[in-house]
């Protein structure tokens, strides 16, 4: 059912109008089979994904609007899936909540999302000579930004999952777009098969948060319900089975965990973040889009959505932040030695969605959100960037063939600089506010080992701060590595490329000023609140109890932050624009750690011969030979067939006379057994 | 008492109407007709002939053809004529009376679904037909039995349909309540100022007045209505089960004596039936056009009734006179109608009474029941 | 009136006679007709049934006699198609003995 | 014993030996026919005194009026004079009578009485065209739709099936 239009009936039409686009070029696509022109799928995906940002700004005006000051939208659309009564029911809505950490999600993707849209139009229009790729790719596009919009506007597990699955789909396909390529296709597949284990642990996790529920008597899926009966099972335990250890563990660490193990896989976090670097296989707007500014943030929604849980959940938080603290290091020095300029910006990707976790974890839900949308400007603006420079150089990735573009490529150039200043935290910008809010967040914590994540933090700022110059020395400056014909033909892309960049740019500097901790506030500016947006984060987010600190404090913490990035930004100087053959001869003479950190720490390699290899092996010597081919292929069909076959002619067959009156007198003869042994 | 005045309307009509019919073709052919049967000189226009007709058919012999199924053979014409005879049991031919204290209804039974019972009549009576046809053991009976079947099942769904619409109108089956629902008056053009508001000028509201009859409220059901009915009774223009001159004499050909008059009594005792049918639901039975039940009872009883002393007995007497008449007037002239058509009109082909039946009337029927309950449902009678 | 079980023990009745008539019988025409005298058996306790329960004043149940109108529906189109089919089988094999449509065998 | 019962009884009595007649009447197919016409009408009798009487008057129109009608003209149709097929593979059918018997007769103690309440009072209205009108269009419309549905495809398989040849 329907209900009637209301102030919330806006909700729906963020996410159904990409789905309409969406819709609209599959059926062209998959029924129809005639594409649609090029500017008609334009102006639909585009249009539709504006009209999305358009009714999400509405929402957020009439959020902020709203008379009780709930900070609260629901639109229940329709009731989707209904089991049970009582303590056993199950109730799973169509439902829409806009509050503010989902506003600022929609506002982020729709927005960053429509500026990836129009960039997309200009790259994929060198891109793929004809129209149904075209389709294909803006159909895909749109449904991925559905998908991305259920997952935040969800009111309720379910219907998150809906999306969680959604985006992954969508990934898989955008990664393997151009599936002609094998290794594209692979790629695709990786994606999809390590997202498989983050969202069985989602699924476990709600399985368990559900059926926990119902034990206290309060089963429900939707997020409000759930924080409000939560309470009724901080205190419950589940009993470990001996072969993980025993004892007693808190429910609420288990659950958290499970979905804590969505949140890695969703989001690339150590173990399983293998799959991001290798989904750069896709268009460059995708990596933008779902690689850097939301899908792989989903993992950090959810833990920030979850908050109330993973409040109450000590152990949970500390495994948080310690994975995302390691994951951060640990691909920070992967980056620092890839040579593809898309790899680079993978890792470090990976790196600051580990920041990330580790403001989650320490409690720091405002600074995580905060980051997260800082970071969807940045880097969606630095992977446009690179798309730029990766189109200006006619599909060249390879840094070792760049150098030198700043003189042809000025634009890109400058917003990419703006970018890489942003990421390396340089006073003002964006990344310098969110990064120093998450460090704080690490300092003031009450986690055991806080300082150390704290140090680790900061370590991981200073190596971000050389990788990403490194990228930038490499790429812009120092003498064209190009070949001679490719040289001869470098041209700055053209607007609708520079454009989007411009807008993203203009957030990447400004936004901070958005979210400017209190510090900053009182100290340069004079401003009372003004951290605006954790104020208007604070009534949704959790609240976990931390030390506090005053402002010498923090400035300590900014200077050490600003003293880490320039450190950074030394070296990089150093030996890339200084003594540019410096670090060949420093690889040469470190070869092994060299070649460790060439070959990602060998961790696909491993993977590999520990998981793949094994199962692949399992599958088909065993699986596939013996039970599929033998047991049920032989055994089960093909002996059900022969035995049905073999009574058949020989038995049956004369049951068969032709006599009508034969088969009636037997029809009747079991209807007056069955009569007699009613009435007996 | 009903039942005496139903003998006595059965027993004097059917022969009486074999005379109207030689009569009045006699009449349209500009011929003389019966005149010659006499008792002693007299023969009172010739409705003599009748009786000795009767006399004729009671002496003949009773011829059971060889090959024939003797006991189908025998009770055919019985099966036929039995139905024709029962079916007045339903028709009213008039209203309730009341004398002193006590309640007196012009109708032998008075079931709710009275309209079905006609129905369920008409469907044992095709078994007459049927049966002589066959047990006849010869081919123009058995071809006329096998038209008559197919002929009397197909008219029937079709009549079937084409009074739903008066059900719809009067919301009941039961005859008398439909005989009751026309004695009065409706005006033509009300339906406008329901449909658009507004009122009428007082002359058409005042003038533009009809009795409730069926045939005005339903005038395409009742042309249905009378076209099925006569299929059913197999008479001209739909005598195809026994086209003299296709078939010698269809089902009944094999028939001698009285037992060809059973066959022929129960086509005469139909028509009779089917006039009062037709009267009660179309054309308003036993009501006086513009003269309601209630006005005629208290004007003569309390006009001169009262100035004469006699009372509402009288009044209820004089209005059961009254009515009874009119019915008589209508059915009689409901017969004259059926009489003429008969000799008016040609004989069908059979693939064309086919046709008229399932490509014409059915789809007809069909309109007018939906546009008839639109139509109900709209001025909410 | 009568016990309900004489009702019942009257379908009984009706439908054994049925179920004797399709099994010794070969006439097809008759095979049909005997199959409508079971269909009407189970009518028979139908109606007896929505007669034990016919339901409250002013709330008269009618399911039962619903049924039987389903019923005779069903027989109806039974006959329709039934003799149809005879028809076509007559045309073909000249006879309507069903011991002679025995094709289908193995 | 009251009229409705004696009545009862009559009735019941002729549908059963009627219903005999037809199955037992091996000559004449029409005489048979003739028997199925009293059984129907029989029940319809039935019918009535059990206060159906829309049902009544359907199960005679129906049944009498049209069905029976139908298997009439379908043996003149075919001119079946007689009915003589040999009577082979009574075996079978001996067996099949018995084991009805055997239930029918074993059953006999429950159907004499006893198990149920007595018939109680119906309510006004029961029976009649109203209540069965409001029955079959509000709770079940959708079976009425069904039951039409499958009406008209019945109507259109027997006149492919009894068409000559389809052109």
């Amino acid at each position: 059912m329907v209900n009637g239009a209301t102030e919330e009936s806006v909700l729906r039409l963020i996410p159904l109008l990409p789905l309409a686009a969406a819709a609209y070029h599959g059926v062209m696509l998959g029924l129809v089979r005639r594409p649609t022109p090029r500017t008609v799928t334009i102006a639909i995906s585009c249009g539709a994904v504006l009209a999305s940002f358009v009714a999400s700004c509405v929402a957020f005006w009439s959020l902020i609007q709203h008379p009780n000051g709930s900070h609260l939208l629901v639109d229940n659309v329709f009731s989707w899936i209904g089991s049970g009564v009582g303590v056993h029911a199950f109730s799973a809505d169509v439902a829409f909540l806009l509050d503010p950490l989902s506003s600022v999600m929609t506002l982020v993707i729709t927005g960053v999302g429509s500026l990836i849209h129009i960039y997309s139009v200009a790259y994929m229009d060198d891109d793929q000579r004809d129209d149904k790729g075209f389709q294909r790719f803006f159909c895909y596009l749109n449904l991925f930004t559905f998908s991305m919009l259920i997952l935040v506007l969800a009111d309720n597990l379910v219907l998150m999952f809906l999306g969680w699955e959604g985006v992954g789909l969508c990934s898989f396909l955008l990664i393997g777009f151009w599936y002609s390529d094998e290794w594209n296709a692979y790629c695709g597949s990786k994606a999809f098969i390590v997202n498989r284990i983050g969202d069985f642990g989602f699924l476990l996790g709600l399985f368990l948060l559900f059926s926990s529920l119902v034990d206290v008597g309060k089963p429900a899926v939707e997020f409000q319900d759930i924080e409000r009966n939560l309470a009724l099972i901080t205190e419950a335990t589940l009993a470990v089975p001996e072969w993980l250890g025993g004892g007693e563990w808190l429910l609420v660490n288990v659950i958290a965990l499970c979905f804590f193990v969505g949140a890695v896989g969703k989001s690339a976090q150590l173990p399983l973040y293998v799959w991001l670097p290798d989904a750069m296989a896709g268009p460059t707007p995708v990596s933008a889009l779902i690689h850097a500014a939301t899908m792989v943030t989903a993992g950090v929604y959810l833990v920030c959505r979850m908050g109330f849980l993973f409040a109450v959940a000590p152990f949970a938080s500390m495994v948080v932040a310690w994975t995302g603290a390691l994951t951060a290091v640990f691909a920070a020095v992967i980056a620092i030695a890839q040579t593809d300029i898309k790899k680079v910006l993978a890792y470090s990707t990976v790196s600051q969605l580990g920041y990330m976790f580790l403001a989650a974890g320490c409690g720091g839900y405002t600074a995580a959100v905060f980051h997260v949308a800082s970071h969807a400007f940045f880097k969606a603006l630095l992977f446009l960037g690179a798309g730029s420079v990766i189109l200006a150089l006619h599909h060249e990735q390879n840094l070792e063939n760049m150098g030198g573009l700043w003189r042809r490529t000025p634009r890109t150039h400058v917003v990419f600089l703006i970018g890489v200043l942003t990421i390396a935290g340089f006073p003002g910008l964006s990344g310098f506010f969110s990064k120093d809010e998450i460090l704080v967040a690490a300092f003031a914590s009450e986690i055991p080992g806080h300082t150390w994540l704290y140090g680790i933090g900061l370590a991981t700022s200073g190596l971000t701060a050389f990788y990403m110059f490194r990228l930038h020395f490499l790429t812009f400056y120092g003498e064209s590595r190009a070949s001679a014909d490719i040289r001869e033909h470098i041209d700055e892309p053209g607007k609708l490329i520079i454009y989007p960049l411009y807008v993203l740019a203009f957030f990447a500097i400004f936004f901070g000023y958005a979210g400017l901790p209190q510090v900053w506030g009182d100290l340069v500016f004079g401003v009372d609140n003004s951290n605006s947006l954790a104020n208007f984060l604070m009534p949704t987010l959790a609240v976990v109890p931390h030390n506090q600190l005053d402002h010498t404090t923090e400035v300590w913490l900014a200077a050490a932050a600003i003293t880490a990035g320039v450190v950074g930004f030394g070296f990089a100087w150093f030996f890339y624009m200084m003594r540019p053959q410096l670090p060949e001869r420093i690889a040469a003479a470190l070869r092994i750690p060299h070649q460790l950190l060439v070959r990602k720490f060998y961790v696909d390699e491993a993977y590999d011969l520990l998981f793949v290899r094994p199962l692949v092996a399992i599958s088909d010597r065993v699986l596939f030979r013996v039970i599929d081919v033998a047991v049920i292929d032989g055994l089960a069909v093909g002996g059900i067939a022969r035995l049905v076959r073999a009574t058949g002619t020989n038995l049956l067959r004369h049951a068969q006379s032709g006599f009508a009156q034969t088969y009636i007198f037997f029809m009747i003869a079991g209807a007056v057994a069955i009569v007699w042994i009613l009435l007996r | 008492m009903t039942a005496v005045i139903l003998g006595v309307v059965v027993g004097a009509f059917a022969p009486v109407i074999t005379w109207i019919e030689r009569k009045q073709s006699a009449v349209m052919q500009d011929r003389i007709g019966a005149n010659r049967a006499d008792i002693g000189g007299i023969t009172i226009l010739g409705l003599l002939h009748p009786l000795a007709d009767v006399i004729k058919l009671l002496s003949k012999e009773d011829v059971v053809p060889t090959g024939a199924n003797r006991v189908l053979h025998l009770i055919a014409p019985v099966i036929a004529a039995v139905p024709a005879i029962i079916a007045y049991g339903v028709i009213p031919f008039g209203s309730t009376y009341v004398f002193g204290g006590e309640t007196i209804s012009l109708v032998v039974a008075n079931p709710d679904w009275g309209f079905l019972y006609i129905f369920v009549i008409g469907s044992i009576a095709t078994y007459g037909t049927v049966i002589a046809g066959w047990a006849s053991n010869n081919n123009w009976s058995l071809l006329g039995s096998l038209r008559a079947s197919a002929q009397m099942i197909s008219y029937e769904v079709t009549m079937g349909l084409s009074v739903v619409g008066c059900f719809l109108v009067y919301e009941t089956l039961k005859l008398t309540d439909m005989a009751m629902a026309q004695d009065t008056t409706f005006r033509v053009f009300g339906f406008v100022e329901v449909l658009f508001g507004g009122e009428l000028p007082w002359w058409v509201s005042q003038f533009a007045v009809l009795p409730q009859w069926g045939i005005f409220l339903q005038p395409l059901g009742f042309l249905m209505f009378l076209t099925c009915i006569m299929a059913e009774n197999k008479r001209p223009p739909f005598d195809l089960p026994e086209s003299e001159s296709e078939l010698v004499a269809g089902y009944f050909t094999e028939y001698s004596g009285m037992r060809f008059g059973l066959f022929f009594m129960s086509e005469f005792i139909e028509v009779v039936v089917i006039a009062g049918l037709i009267t009660t639901v179309f054309l308003g039975g036993w009501a006086v056009p513009f003269l309601s039940q209630e006005w005629i009872v208290d004007r003569v009883g309390n006009g001169f009734g009262a100035f004469a002393g006699f009372g509402d007995g009288f009044a209820n007497g004089f209005c059961m006179l009254v009515h009874f008449a009119t019915f008589l007037v209508k059915v009689v002239a409901v017969i004259w109608l059926q009489m003429a058509l008969r000799w008016t009109l040609p004989r069908f082909r059979y693939d064309q009474v086919m046709d008229l039946c399932w490509k014409v009337m059915l789809p007809l029927s069909l309109v007018n029941i939906f546009v008839t309950a639109a139509l109900v449902l709209l001025l909410g009678e | 009136m009568v016990p309900i079980e004489h009702v019942i023990a009257l379908s009984a009745a009706l439908f054994t006679i049925g179920v004797g008539g399709v099994l010794i019988r070969r006439n097809l025409i008759v095979i049909l007709m005997s199959i409508e005298l079971m269909l009407n058996a189970a009518n028979v306790a139908l109606i007896g049934f929505n007669r034990m329960w016919p339901g409250i004043e002013g709330a008269p149940r009618m399911d039962g006699q619903v049924f039987v109108l389903m019923v005779i529906t069903v027989a109806a189109c039974e006959v329709a198609v039934g003799l149809g089919i005879l028809i076509s089988m007559f045309r073909n094999r000249d006879s309507v003995n069903i011991d002679e449509v025995n094709l289908l065998k193995w | 014993m009251e009229i409705s019962a004696v009545l009862f009884y009559v009735f019941a009595g002729l549908a059963v030996i009627s219903a005999l007649a037809m199955v037992l009447n091996v000559r004449n197919t029409v005489a048979a026919a003739m028997s199925l016409v009293v059984t129907m009408v029989s029940i319809g009798g039935i019918f009535v005194l059990l206060d159906a009487y829309l049902v009544a008057a359907l199960q005679i129109m129906v049944y009498g009026g049209a069905i029976v009608v139908l298997f009439l003209f379908v043996v003149m149709l075919l001119n079946l004079r007689t009915d003589d097929f040999p009577p082979v593979g009574l075996r079978l059918a001996k067996l099949g009578g018995g084991l009805l018997v055997v239930v029918v007769v074993s059953a006999i103690p429950r159907l004499l009485g006893g198990v149920f309440p007595e018939i109680p009072a119906a309510p006004t209205g029961y029976g009649g065209y109203r209540a069965l009108g409001i029955a079959l269009y509000t709770d079940y419309v959708l079976l009425v739709e069904m039951v039409s549905l499958l009406l008209l495809a019945a109507i259109v398989g027997a006149l492919i099936l009894a068409k000559r040849k389809i052109d």
